[in-house]
């Protein structure tokens, strides 16, 4: 396996890189290393045994999966169980407290902020903004991790940046300050910028939320698409179960900083282990004309 | 050109004489000694030099602007004209006259006001910008406060009016030399800047997105305060504080050709060169005396900013 | 500081009445013992008369000054309770002065102490007129008449030789004088200030006589334009020095530069270009610069010290003052 | 018919006033007392050939509706419809082109700030801050239309609020700051403060964004119950047609800034209508057990 | 207390008897006659102005904070100060040198700055506050060079130096008629302010979402910074400009009780009052001749924000 052993030289030369600088976390890099030696694989994504808290409120306790090559995850749990911490823990931008995260066996902790961008994509939950960028500067900015430092997006990117608007059925917004659009024209936005950023990790924070009932579709049939077309992997968070059980390979179930499940969308997606997460009764049902569907019981 | 035009009139045909002579090393005719002088000492370095400092300062405003998010901060918010001017008065009291130890010490006094600031901002525990900019009113204070003193403990006759003198902007009294010192600072920097154009969009979205989308959102923080901060440093300490372009400059460019930084740097770094070009060649032609360079500024620059302000088409803020 | 009204009952005859600068009548019983100046001018003033050792406060600006310094050793001792810009009113009661002297263009502050009871004297001194008329009733008010009256004889005498030999010089005569001011090189002296007045009676055309305000900035092309024969640099500039002018490759093609005509303007000691009681020997040393055929008698050496001996008890050269 | 006389005078009064003080648009006052005689009744809301454009774009186009007293109104549409426009015309933010819009028989362009708070509590899409205000200040604006203008929040207030957002099931969110709780959180503490404004009517943007399952059936429950308690009028963007469907007394379908059709919700919501507006095929099914569920085809 | 201590000693009990003596309405004894001078007309007018001001400006800087949505807004970031200082110059150069002419045109060439600002604000394409703020830059531009102008042609003598005093702010010139007409003024406009202190919470929400919650904002608007400059105003054009205050005092009081204006703009105004009664007294104590004010500010104040600042449990910002 070429490409493990590569990991392989690469982290051997971050350690010893990192002995000689930082001794005082040798101990740490000790660790990891013993570690690497089983989990040194292609496997695009690992969370192990993470905590986080903000200030003394642990957000996330002892978060350990792995995400397979090439496969949707889904991300599912109720308001504050920190679906958005945890993907901010993987994207670098949270400092983990303990634990350790492998992009392709690579720890993040030890990746910059570059490697890191080439590896993942996000898509946030919420923006803001203080200068009116036009939609095609926004979407252009995913191409900033593939180049150097004193690089501007060429015209071909240019070109790139408006096939991917084009492909999300947005063209037309191009040319429009992104304070002046619709809130799922900037959620259609924000995807395509992730899609141009064009890595093998996307984390989506939910994607479609502010989008109709097409876009959601189109974004997540795409989305699908390109996983396989291109071997890409997804994590995303949901909060509509039934778009979990349509375009996810995987579930993870979170509460309260702790994952109650995970595995496979059919063994997750079972009413018994929703309703405990959610806290309401929920149902699998089925409709007459075969589509499968997740509904809490309260609406019968 | 405005090199055509001031007290000492020197009709084109002088001008082309005299370059002509330039060229082919040729010695000057006696009779053009003066005008020789006046063009190639007097009149060529200072409009060169309002070129270099209008574009940088109007450069470093846009820069500031985009890292800290506010459209109120200009490039001497994180203290370097107060630590500058602290320097320049401290080498006047200490050395002397020298203006090699004054503009040095200024510069100095420049950068290290900008690295405190910098420093109580990062110890804060919300390492925000907005932090950043209170530190730099806190390390503005202090040098002010430091200045003042200087000041008060100043020989009243000697060296006051020289701190005074340095403090106030202008550059009537510009001379090849500080020219070729400030230069390579200015190409160095602006450089840096020019080539970071881009990143500065993504700096702006807001320090989360920019670090997923691959910034080093600290890393490129500091560069561009630094490179910012050394091409203001050096124009200050060679022409004093001159205020107003470096806030200003970059809202009338962001009025004009909107607020994307791959463009808006460049075109704020020559709006600015040439707005302080014709502020200066008005400042020293107008009136028998020279006017200072603040009144100028403002008497043409507020107009001109409020016809953009009133005029735009589209929000851009 | 019993307030003036209260003293004025008793015996009124001996009453000293002088005019300050503002015009405004001030009565004294008795001779000022304890003054309290706020003005470099009025502080210099006092020194001229011989009355220092009854400040009990002078003007914070004139705390480092050497010369008083020199003549009196214990001044730093003494408290500044202000300057001309900030003053502080407390510290000024608790000095407890029978006069306070107080530039008079600060009419503010003039009111305000008198509002408080105290007594106040204006000193307005921006040209050689007003600066006799100040130091005669000063001399009174400290009761230092006569060394007033020898002070003011002496200027008369001098403006009188000087006015008689320069008045008639056709302003074609005239050499253009550029006097280098506070701001460096390229600041100079409008028409409106004393020192154009002096640069005139002495015989000389200022260059930036057609300038209007203070302090003027110029460029250097003024400068060239200029074509000073001349150049008096202030002692208190900044940045700028004789040496630096005659390097200065701007302007080298300048007769002032050519013919080596760039002067100190002195003295060493206090500035004499601006109007203080040492004034008049700065008119003396200008006229024998710029008019030098027609001042040849005078030997202007001798003739500060003579002017420091009469007035401060000690010669120019003894107090260290050198005249380049 | 009491409220209806009572609303007449007021109108009568306002237009006496309205020709004194502007001449110029007594024409249009006119056509509106006209209109007036016919639509003077207890409606709580209603719209009347509304346009609306930004700059040239043309974003609402002859917008005719009205929502009956206490009733359940959903707008739904595909992204950049113009629902958010509209919701934002109907609380007076922003200004008409033409038509005119009625709370309960008051034009909004002839009403205060002050007396559409009143009316209107808005549940916005967006939000951004500055400041770092705690949950509960936030929920305490809710009370300011009711408030003089020099009052300040009471303790009874205080009170009040900590009861919705009890209710809400977010008490222990008062104390922290709006900028350091998740996605979901702040559309509850929104919500929230749109509960404590106690008005009439309510205007909600997506009030299910971000919400998960069990807070979004929490919420529109309550908005259900509310409305039927408090004889409270609802009118809000929705993108799942599954939470229309179990909601909505009302359905109004909204395409390119124009209706496509309005009317009950069993009406409305049929495969036809919702495939024609979202441009996807669309089916109604019903599961095993009874529920009633919205679905696009291509998930059979 | 701060009126005790000063240059001029007044021990307690002298205080005692001065209090007691005004309180029976008994004669002064003559021996008090200096002391009681010195507690009725130098401190204690000067004491109650610097409490005021330093109130009002921490009161005015908050509020314009506030209603800007920019930390880095001072109160007189729409003028007030500019058009003042060209004011009270303009009353120099025409009128002469009474005070009340100056006072007056200082406070009404204040007022008009803003007013300028406002109008050019509301007249843009796009009413935000971004705008409002390039205006009052605009307005602030032009009333220096106004105010340069006038001191160009002043007479340098007499008119100059009157405003260069002016410019320059202290208390060590306040009498009680100072306080009596300023005193209405602050009044008015600190109780505007202060009943309309919760307003602020919503109206720094944003335009939108304020105006939703029944705020009127355009009309808020003007009232907060009518009120607010209406003090400003006041407070300059008797005491001159005192910086800082305005700009740092709502940053202190936000890292203390939090952005909430409904204690925020109290706690400001005790803190600015406090503040500035501290710097005041040590101003007039500590050295013999006057430490510019703004020494003090500085050298007390920045500390102090440095140490909140490096202190805080939690991101304010
Ligand atoms: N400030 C603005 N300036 C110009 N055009 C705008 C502005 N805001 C929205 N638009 C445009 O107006 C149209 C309607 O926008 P609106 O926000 O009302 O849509 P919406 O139905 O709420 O969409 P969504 O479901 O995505 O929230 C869109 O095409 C949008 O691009
Ligand atoms: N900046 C912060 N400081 C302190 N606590 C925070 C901060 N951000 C989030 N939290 C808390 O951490 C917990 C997890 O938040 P997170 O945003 O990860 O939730 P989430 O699963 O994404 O929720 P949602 O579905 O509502 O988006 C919540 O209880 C939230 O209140
Ligand atoms: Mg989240
Ligand atoms: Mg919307």
């Amino acid at each position: 396996m070429g490409g493990s052993d590569f990991y392989f030289y690469s982290l051997f030369v971050d350690i010893k890189f990192t002995f000689i600088k930082y001794e005082t976390i040798s101990i740490t890099v000790h660790i990891s290393k013993e570690m690497m030696k089983k989990t040194i694989s292609n496997l695009p994504l690992q969370v192990k045994g993470v905590n986080f808290s903000y200030g003394k409120k642990n957000v996330l306790r002892n978060i350990t999966f792995s995400v397979p090559h090439a496969s949707i995850c889904g991300l599912l749990g109720p308001n504050g169980s920190g679906k958005t911490t945890l993907l901010g823990c993987i994207s670098g931008i949270k400092k983990l407290e303990s634990g350790s995260i492998f992009l392709h066996g690579k720890a993040v902790q030890m990746m910059t902020r570059k490697e890191i961008a080439r590896e993942v994509s996000v898509v946030p939950q919420q923006t803001g903004f203080i200068f009116p960028f036009k939609v095609l500067d926004m979407v252009l900015m995913g191409k900033a991790p593939v180049k150097e430092i004193w690089e501007t997006p060429s015209l071909a990117d240019r070109e790139e940046a408006l096939g991917v608007l084009e492909r999300l059925g947005i063209r037309e917004l191009s040319g429009r300050t992104f304070q002046q659009i619709s809130g799922g024209e900037k959620q259609m936005v924000l995807i395509a910028r992730s899609l141009l950023q064009n890595t093998d990790i996307m984390l989506l924070d939910e994607p479609t939320s502010h989008l109709d009932m097409k876009n959601q579709i189109l974004i997540l049939d795409l989305i699908k698409k390109v996983s396989y077309e291109n071997r890409i992997t997804v994590l995303m968070t949901l909060h509509d179960p039934n778009l979990a059980l349509h375009y996810c390979d995987q579930i993870i179930l979170l509460k309260n900083g702790q994952i109650m499940s995970q595995g496979n969308t059919s063994e997750v997606m079972q009413s018994q282990k929703l309703s405990n997460v959610y806290g309401i009764e929920v149902e699998l049902g089925i409709t007459s004309k075969g589509t499968r569907v997740v509904v809490p019981s309260c609406w019968r | 050109m405005s090199i055509g035009v001031g007290l000492y009139s020197l009709p084109m045909e002088v001008i082309f004489e005299l370059v002509s002579c330039k060229l082919t090393n040729r010695a000057v005719p006696s009779e053009l000694f003066s005008p020789s002088v006046v063009f190639w000492s007097v009149r060529l370095p200072r409009a060169i030099m309002a070129l270099l400092v209008g574009a940088v300062l109007a450069l470093a405003g846009t820069v500031f602007q985009g890292v800290f998010r506010n459209p109120l901060v200009s490039p001497d918010i994180l203290g370097v004209s107060a630590g500058a001017g602290f320097g320049a008065g401290l080498a006047i009291i200490l050395v002397g006259r020298s203006a090699l130890a004054v503009q040095s010490m200024a510069f100095i006094f420049g950068l290290a006001a900008v690295v405190a600031a910098y420093q109580i901002g990062r110890r804060s525990r919300s390492d925000s910008v907005t932090v950043l900019v209170l530190a730099g009113v806190i390390v503005t204070a202090i040098f002010t406060a430091g200045l003042s003193f200087l000041k008060y403990v100043a020989d009243p006759y000697e060296q006051l009016p020289a701190i005074v003198f340095w403090t106030m902007g202008g550059f009537s009294d510009i001379v090849w030399k500080d020219v070729y010192w400030t230069l390579p600072v200015f190409i160095a920097g602006t450089a840096v800047l020019f080539f970071l154009r881009w990143r500065l969009d993504l700096l702006s979205l807001g320090d989360e997105e920019a670090l997923t989308l691959g910034v080093d959102v600290k890393k490129m923080r500091v560069l561009y305060i630094s490179a910012s901060t050394l091409i203001v440093a050096s124009s200050i300490s060679t022409c004093g504080t001159i205020g107003w372009v470096g806030l200003v400059m970059p809202h009338m460019a962001r009025l004009i050709v909107g607020p994307n930084h791959q463009f808006l740097i460049s075109f704020a770094s020559v709006l600015g060169a040439i707005f302080m070009l014709i502020i200066d060649t008005l400042a020293r032609t107008i009136s028998s005396g020279e006017i200072p360079i603040s009144i100028m500024t403002s008497v043409i620059g507020a107009p001109f900013l409020a016809y953009l302000l009133l005029r735009q088409e589209e929000s851009n803020f | 500081g019993q307030g003036a009204e209260q003293t004025g009952n008793e015996e009124a005859g001996e009453d000293i009445v002088v005019t300050d600068g503002l015009g405004r009548e001030i009565t004294l019983s008795q001779p000022a013992e304890r003054i309290l100046t706020s003005y470099g001018i009025a502080t210099h003033m006092v020194f001229a008369l011989g009355a220092q050792d009854k400040i009990v406060g002078y003007d914070s600006p004139s705390r480092n000054n050497a010369f008083f310094n020199k003549l009196m050793p214990e001044l730093s001792n003494i408290p500044t309770p202000g300057s001309p810009a900030e003053f502080n009113l407390e510290e000024a009661m608790a000095l407890d002065p029978d006069l306070i002297l107080v530039p008079g263009r600060n009419m503010e502050l003039v009111e305000n102490l008198e509002e408080k009871g105290l007594t106040v004297f204006g000193v307005v001194a921006e040209d050689l007129e007003q600066l006799k008329d100040s130091m005669l009733n000063l001399g009174k008010a400290l009761g230092r008449e006569e060394t007033a009256q020898e002070f003011v004889n002496y200027y008369e005498n001098t403006l009188q030789k000087v006015k008689e030999r320069t008045e008639n010089i056709a302003e074609e005569d005239r050499p253009v004088v550029y006097l280098v001011g506070p701001m460096g090189l390229l600041s100079t002296c409008s028409s409106e200030m004393y020192q154009h007045h002096l640069i005139r009676l002495a015989g000389g055309e200022n260059a930036g006589g057609e300038l209007t305000g203070g302090w003027v900035e110029v460029s250097p092309e003024h400068l060239i334009e200029w074509n000073p024969d001349l150049i008096f640099v202030v002692q208190y500039t900044a940045d700028t020095s004789p040496e630096s002018i005659m390097e200065d490759e701007r302007l080298q093609g300048i007769k002032a530069v050519m013919n080596k005509q760039v002067f100190w303007f002195p003295s060493t000691l206090n500035p004499w270009d601006y109007p203080s009681p040492q004034a008049v020997l700065g008119l003396y040393w200008a006229a024998s610069k710029i008019q030098p055929d027609l001042f040849n008698d005078l030997d202007m050496q001798a003739e500060a010290d003579q002017f420091f001996q009469k007035f401060y008890g000690k010669t120019y050269t003894e107090l260290g003052g050198t005249l380049d």
